[in-house]
């Protein structure tokens, strides 16, 4: 046997996504409808115990598919509020849970931007200066480990009360001010763990190459340790941007239950709302998922543009 | 010591005038350093001394020791004069503390440019700098409060924090084993296992990574807060519920990292791989998997902390009446701050400590990578 | 117009139906008075907002209020706009409970973060422990939610005659099927949302004079709640910034609040605040929630210059 | 299908054949032809080694035979099937241009790779091992990390490697390239003796002319731009070589018709 | 300190100036004496080759000099003034004996990259890079990233980047070691003509005899295990050298000399 025929070679063209994903889904659909019978089962029958009646089978999955407190919802259900609180809404709504997605992505792209941006600067000072290494790194490390919503208050008080009351900037800045810094807080870290790393693993020859030059640490930097680095860069933003998101509903907590995801969870909580609980979570882990992929898709095309890619 | 031109002693010069001549207490302009009895005196030679030392820079470590004495001894006299000056500091006393810190800070240069012995000695030196930082934060911190009468509801001084760690410790090893040893722990040993699996399984089988991945995505970013509460629910109230955030959480960082890591081997790399015609599971843990060693722990690493604080976020939904997260957000409530801030430093010590034990075991681990070689 | 903050205990809803009607209906404007409310939340502690400078005034419940005067946070009561305690433990039924005595053995939620105290001062009174041995009871920090309940994780909760209550009633589970044990028939009722200021402002009479108008100008507020409850819930539901609440709830809510806040003009009544210091003085265990009998606490001299006597 | 329907003169001792074989790499750049065009036919036990000027797909063509790259035109089979096939066999050893060995495993280790993979028996690797090395005088730095050691000694431990493996055929490309010309020619030696003892065959790159005279017995004289076979030469010396056999006016020869063939394919005007 | 101090005999023009030098390196496994009491100069204008079986410390003595590595005994000045120094004036170009190209840059940005360094302007740089990528035959290869290059290329990539600094002192570690002997004769060629007409310093570390011969004035012959300067020849043949030179009696004299050198560094029998 041989390999002959074509005339250009490796035309590596991806097989595409949308059958794996559309398998994958149905699966899963499938799994989450079943569940649903079994989790929400002995409630159903509560029920029907209430009313004494005797459900047939149709009828108990029936129930089970369409409780509206249940311990998990069905995807339908899901669905339809979700398609309620999107399509049947105007975005502007208080109802919309396209305005409350709204409200925590520019926070959470506030506090994603300011986070890699302290993150970098964090990685780029512990990498160079030995000092900020050996006494600043052990107390990053304890600062992650604080419990973001014990000092969320905190940072309320502290900072949205002197911005609002003190400084007078308005209820809405200080809330969003507010948020963004819990985002920052959490999304700096993988941002400066990763990059740290990322800045360290140029090979030591090349290192000594640029020592042969004596470049200066600037210029080792640009050119060497930052496009060394860009695979871990992107990594840790694809974490860092799904904490910013976590980070941001925290956050919209403690600044008072107002607009946003984190406040749709937490009113859905209150009144043991579980379906808007779900689709609200739903709505999270769409965006999660969108932010993720938009950073994946940038680090593709940047380590393509430097040509690392092969 | 190297003669690196060092600003900060010619600045602790001017402190050291500035601590001569100015009041420590505004209320009573007459109260100076040098009018302090023997600690005033003692404090303004010791510095003094210092500032010769470092400015001079000789090779020796005494003056690391002279700059050790002087800022502790200035940190001590400020921490002593601060229930006299409490609300209306001189600037002298401003000074003071600035002086003192200072000379802590070069110290703290001069210590990290010190060429790291071996053995135990070294692993002393690598401790020594982060602590002082941290006992110097410390100092500020309750220097700061207790000057400027911030109401302890809102920051309670660092002593109040030690003073209520000492009283409640029972309560707090309790919290700890409820919260940590419990639920951290598995979930995280099984969030971690799961997502490294999930990663295999994935690369393994394309299919599910072109499937799988983009859905996994979805699943990734759920806001611990929101799943909190439907864990309690399928899970109960005690721990387990806790340890499931908790796999959630750490879930993700650790896919994402391992799939990424098994892509990082060289291309030269595998090619000796396939002229060995080794299976996939010899490429994987021959090759990839060593080659992945250096993201793996870079998720174990973010996940290590990240594991702490989703337990505690965890346990604001519903629990035993036992647990750090509990203990914080109950205590918040009774106004007793002191004890928050004894809870979140329970949590930074187990959080700080889980970490370095993670990067203790990557060091041993990933010695070949040049970011330990050098 | 004369500007004015107030921190909620809890997010936007019926319970504080009198200061949203009082805004909205321009009852504040009347009185020169330019009030911007917080909505709370579980996360929020009024008292610290207050003592960090973020807040004038604080809604909040008298054992939390005179903690923080423990610890420093010097809260003075001007007005008492509810009159009884709306908090009580409910229980299925079917867990054999018929009265206090059964408790023994059973799970109990309970809410925390300065709610629990009048649980603790009941079960001090009943002889219970509370650290789940089995002479006592075992307490679950209950979460937001009646699901312990529903789930039958719990074989009693705490709920609000006006607001988790009807949650359980909603999610199925008939009347009959329920023990209630209200806090308030069981003699250990405390005092609930009250409005708070720190003391030192209190010197200034200027502040005196503010408080007075802000509080009569609720007081109107409560009094259009009562007498017109729908529209009241209407306007609840117009300043929720989650849009997560219905309607039907709120209208639901409005009713039960109306009958706590009857029956007062919102001066406090010195008998109410003997009782809630009697029952947190009791209440005892290894963390009191106060250990002494509080001075200054409270003072009338809001709702004299209000005019409400 | 067989190798033999493509190919007739293909007999049983072919190992590998290779008929008007093409590749082209695609480039940021646009299409690079690496290889057009080449016919090679490799008998069991043969040394045969490609030498030409640097860039003209000497590598190219030894990863094609290894199946690390596939060709775009033509055909090869080796040991009658796929080089797919023949990979999956093992039928091959292979010494990369450059040592790829793997950091996070000392020398020792490193050499031990492939025979794990195989599976081979712990004593059996560890002879192994020990022998190799001593081959390739490393004996002593089992021990050690890859990084700690000097260039040239990096390349010979991954000739232990292949050699460890005790493969039928051999794949070699520049194994000597960083290596000094007395070991150069002690290994030159030991090769040979190798190769004259196990029957084996070898396919070299290299590009020291006396080298590829003394060990081979068909020199393939490649050029660049593109790739092409310019001149086989096949060197009829006895199968048990020696380093003296250097000096002789037949191997002069040969070198001289191998430098031609080389000079041809380089563009200087000189 | 200045150079004169310590060793009267280092004139104004002595480039490198190297008494008593040793280095060992520390090692999981023991410690390794690599370099042991290394004394050598090298004056302005000459050529210098280290020779020595694979391992002897040829590349730790260059990146010594190079200030790579820093020395636990002895004394090292180059320009007169400490390695560190020297580096930090960039006083000199180092070829590394692996390539070491950035793989996210092209082959003309690697280039570019010591001169983007040293802040040339624009223009020259490209007209640097332009001359010397031909100097080593790979004009049309510049949008090349260097994996899509063969060995050999890459190692020429390597060569340009570093004569692209022009600089007063070449330090290449076998530079030549992946070419094939056409070219590698060629680049010998317009080394020693580049070298020969900008009177610069060069230190050379290489494995062929012959190359070592053609090109140096000086050449440093090492041995192994602990590394140390057995032989410094010195070679006076004129400045100006062509290839022709190599079958003259004198140059196969000298040649000889250090293959005996080199072979008694060496511990095999035969
Ligand atoms: N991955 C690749 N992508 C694009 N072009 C490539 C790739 N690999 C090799 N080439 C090109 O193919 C040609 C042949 O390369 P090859 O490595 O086979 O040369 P070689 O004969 O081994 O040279 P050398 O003696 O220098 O190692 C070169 O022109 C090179 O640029
Ligand atoms: N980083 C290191 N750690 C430990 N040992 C080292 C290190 N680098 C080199 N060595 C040892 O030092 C000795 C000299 O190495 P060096 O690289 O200088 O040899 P070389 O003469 O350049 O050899 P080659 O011709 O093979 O390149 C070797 O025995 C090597 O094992
Ligand atoms: C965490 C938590 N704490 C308390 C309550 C109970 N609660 C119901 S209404 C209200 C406001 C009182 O003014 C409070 C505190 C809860 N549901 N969740
Ligand atoms: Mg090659
Ligand atoms: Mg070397």
């Amino acid at each position: 046997m041989s390999a002959a025929a074509p005339t250009v070679r490796r035309i590596d063209r991806k097989p595409g996504k949308l059958v794996p994903v559309l398998v994958v889904t149905l699966a899963i659909l499938a799994i989450w409808y079943a569940g649903a019978y079994w989790m929400n089962r002995s409630l159903a029958l509560d029920v029907f115990a209430r009313q004494k009646v005797v459900p047939t089978t149709e009828q108990l999955v029936d129930a089970t598919w369409s409780m509206e407190r249940p311990l998990l919802p069905a995807p339908h259900q899901i669905a339809v509020e979700v398609w309620k609180t999107t399509a049947d809404q105007k975005i502007t709504s208080k109802r919309s849970l396209v305005y409350h997605a709204w409200v925590t992505l520019s926070a959470t792209l506030a506090g994603f931007v300011s986070g890699t941006l302290l993150g970098i600067l964090l990685a780029i000072g512990i990498v160079h200066v030995a000092s900020l290494e050996k006494s600043l790194m052990p107390w990053i490390i304890a600062s992650q480990t604080i419990p973001i919503v014990a000092i969320a208050p905190m940072i309320v008080v502290v900072g949205y009360n002197l911005l609002n009351g003190q400084l007078g900037v308005s209820t809405d800045a200080s809330r969003f001010i507010a948020k963004a810094m819990i985002s920052t807080y959490l999304s700096f870290f993988p941002i400066t763990v990763g990059l740290v790393k990322g800045f360290r693993s140029p090979e030591i020859m090349h290192l000594d190459l640029m020592r042969t030059y004596s470049a200066s640490r600037a210029q080792t930097f640009w050119k060497l340790r930052l496009p060394a680095a860009m695979p871990y860069l992107f990594t840790s933003m694809q974490v860092a941007i799904a904490i910013s998101l976590v980070g941001a509903i925290v956050g919209e907590m403690p600044t008072g239950a107002s607009a946003g995801i984190g406040a749709r969870l937490l009113a859905g909580s209150y009144y043991g709302q579980t379906i808007q609980i779900w689709s609200a979570l739903f709505a999270a882990s769409l965006l999660a998922a969108i932010l993720v992929w938009m950073v994946g898709l940038g680090g593709t095309a940047v380590v393509k543009r430097m040509g690392m890619a092969r | 010591m190297t003669s690196r031109g060092h600003l900060q002693p010619w600045i602790a010069l001017i402190g050291l005038f500035a601590m001569v001549a100015l009041p420590l207490d505004s209320a009573d302009p007459t109260l100076t350093l040098p009018r302090a009895g023997v600690l005033g005196w003692s404090v303004l030679v010791a510095t003094a001394l210092a500032i010769v030392a470092a400015i001079r820079a000789e090779q020796s470590g005494i003056a690391g020791v002279l700059l050790a004495i002087a800022a502790h001894l200035g940190a001590f006299v400020a921490l002593h004069l601060l229930p006299t000056v409490a609300g209306h500091p001189g600037s002298g006393y401003l000074a003071l503390v600035l002086t003192s810190w200072l000379l802590a800070w070069a110290l703290v240069s001069e210590l990290s440019a010190v060429p790291r012995p071996k053995g135990f000695d070294g692993l002393l030196l690598r401790l020594l700098v982060p602590f002082l930082f941290g006992l110097w934060l410390l100092i500020l911190w309750e220097i700061v409060v207790v000057v400027l009468k911030v109401p302890s509801v809102l920051i309670p001084p660092p002593s109040a924090i030690g003073a209520r760690i000492a009283t409640s410790i029972p309560t707090l090893a309790a919290d700890f084993r409820q919260t940590f040893l419990k639920a951290v722990i598995a979930g995280y040993a099984i969030g971690c296992g799961t997502g490294f699996l999930v990663a295999i399984i994935v690369d393994r089988i394309p299919f599910l990574q072109r499937g799988l991945l983009p859905i996994g995505n979805l699943v990734s970013a759920l806001p611990i807060v929101g799943i909190a509460p439907i864990m309690v629910m399928w899970f109960g109230f005690d721990w387990p519920s806790k340890a499931a955030v908790v796999v959630v959480s750490t879930f993700f960082p650790m896919l994402v990292n391992t799939v990424t890591g098994l892509a990082a081997a060289q291309p030269m790399s595998r090619d000796l791989m396939r002229t060995y015609a080794a299976n996939y599971w010899q490429t994987l843990f021959k090759l990839r998997l060593p080659e992945a060693m250096p993201f793996i722990f870079n998720a174990l690493k973010i996940n290590s902390t990240l594991a702490l604080i989703a337990a505690i976020v965890a346990e604001f939904f519903g629990t035993p009446i036992v647990g750090m997260g509990f203990r914080i957000s109950t205590e918040v409530g009774r106004m007793n701050i002191d004890m928050v801030w004894a809870e979140i430093a329970v949590a930074a010590l187990a959080g700080s400590v889980f970490y370095g034990v993670v990067a203790l075991i990557e060091r041993a681990a990933t010695f070949w990578h040049p970011s330990f070689r050098t | 117009a004369d500007p004015l903050t107030l921190q909620l205990k809890w997010v936007t809803q019926a319970q504080f139906a009198g200061y949203y009607v009082a805004k909205e209906k321009g009852f504040y404007e009347e009185e020169g008075l330019d009030v911007t409310i917080k909505p709370g939340g579980p996360d929020i502690a009024p008292e610290q907002v207050i003592a960090g400078g973020g807040a004038d005034v604080i809604t909040t419940w008298m054992p939390a209020a005179l903690a923080s005067r423990e610890k420093g946070v010097p809260l003075v009561n001007i007005a008492q706009p509810f009159k009884k305690s709306g908090l009580m433990l409910t229980c299925r039924k079917e867990t054999g409970i018929a009265s206090p005595a059964d408790f023994k053995g059973k799970t109990l939620g309970v809410w925390f973060y300065g709610n629990e105290y009048p649980f603790l001062a009941w079960m001090a009174k009943l002889g219970l422990k509370t650290n789940g041995g089995p002479d006592g009871v075992t307490v679950l920090k209950q979460g937001f939610n009646v699901d312990p309940l529903i789930q039958k994780q719990a074989d009693c909760i705490s709920t609000m005659t006006y607001n988790e209550f009807g949650q359980v009633l909603d999610a199925g589970i008939p009347e009959s099927e329920l023990v209630v044990f209200k806090y308030e028939d069981q003699g250990v009722a405390t005092l609930e949302d009250g409005l708070y200021v720190m003391e030192d402002k209190l010197k200034d009479p200027a502040f005196v004079e503010k408080m007075a108008k802000f509080v009569k100008a609720s007081e109107k507020g409560w009094d259009y709640a009562r007498a017109h409850p729908d529209e009241a819930a209407k306007i609840v539901l117009e300043n929720d910034e989650t849009g997560a609440q219905t309607e039907a709830h709120q209208k639901f809510m409005i009713g039960e609040i109306n009958k706590l806040t009857d029956g007062t003009n919102g001066a406090l009544d010195e008998a109410d605040y003997k009782r809630t210091v009697t029952t947190l003085l009791s209440a005892g265990g290894d963390s009191p929630v106060i250990t002494k009998e509080p001075t200054g606490a409270w003072t009338h001299a809001v709702t004299d210059a209000a005019g409400l006597k | 299908m067989a190798a033999g329907e493509e190919n007739p003169k293909a007999d049983e001792r072919t190992v590998i054949d290779i008929r008007g074989l093409s590749l082209t790499f695609e480039t940021n750049d646009g299409p690079v032809q690496a290889l057009l065009d080449i016919d090679l036919d490799v008998k069991r036990g043969e040394f045969v080694s490609f030498i030409g000027p640097s860039g003209c797909g000497k590598t190219t063509l030894l990863r094609v035979i290894a199946d690390l790259e596939r060709a775009t035109g033509g055909s090869i089979t080796v040991n009658g099937v796929s080089p797919e096939e023949a990979r999956q066999n093992r039928a091959y050893g292979y010494v990369f241009q450059a040592a790829a060995l793997y950091p996070w495993r000392t020398i020792a280790r490193n050499v031990a790779l492939p025979l794990e993979i195989m599976g081979l028996p712990k004593v059996e690797r560890e002879k192994r091992i020990a022998e190799n090395l001593a081959l390739v005088d490393l004996a002593g730095f089992e021990k050690k990390f890859p990084w700690q050691l000097s260039g040239g000694m990096q390349q010979r431990a991954s000739i232990a490697r292949a050699l460890a493996v005790e493969p039928e055929l051999l794949l070699m490309d520049e194994p000597f390239g960083a290596l000094d010309e007395i070991v150069r020619d002690h290994l030159n030696e030991k090769l040979s003796k190798l190769w004259a003892k196990t029957e084996k065959t070898v396919v070299f790159v290299t590009h020291s002319i006396p080298e590829a005279v003394f060990l081979s017995t068909k020199i393939v004289v490649m050029s660049p731009r593109p790739g092409r076979v310019t001149d086989i030469i096949h060197c009829s010396f006895p199968r048990h070589r020696t380093l003296d056999m250097r000096e002789t006016p037949q191997f002069l020869e040969i070198a001289a018709r191998v430098r031609a063939g080389l000079r041809a394919g380089h563009s200087y005007e000189d």
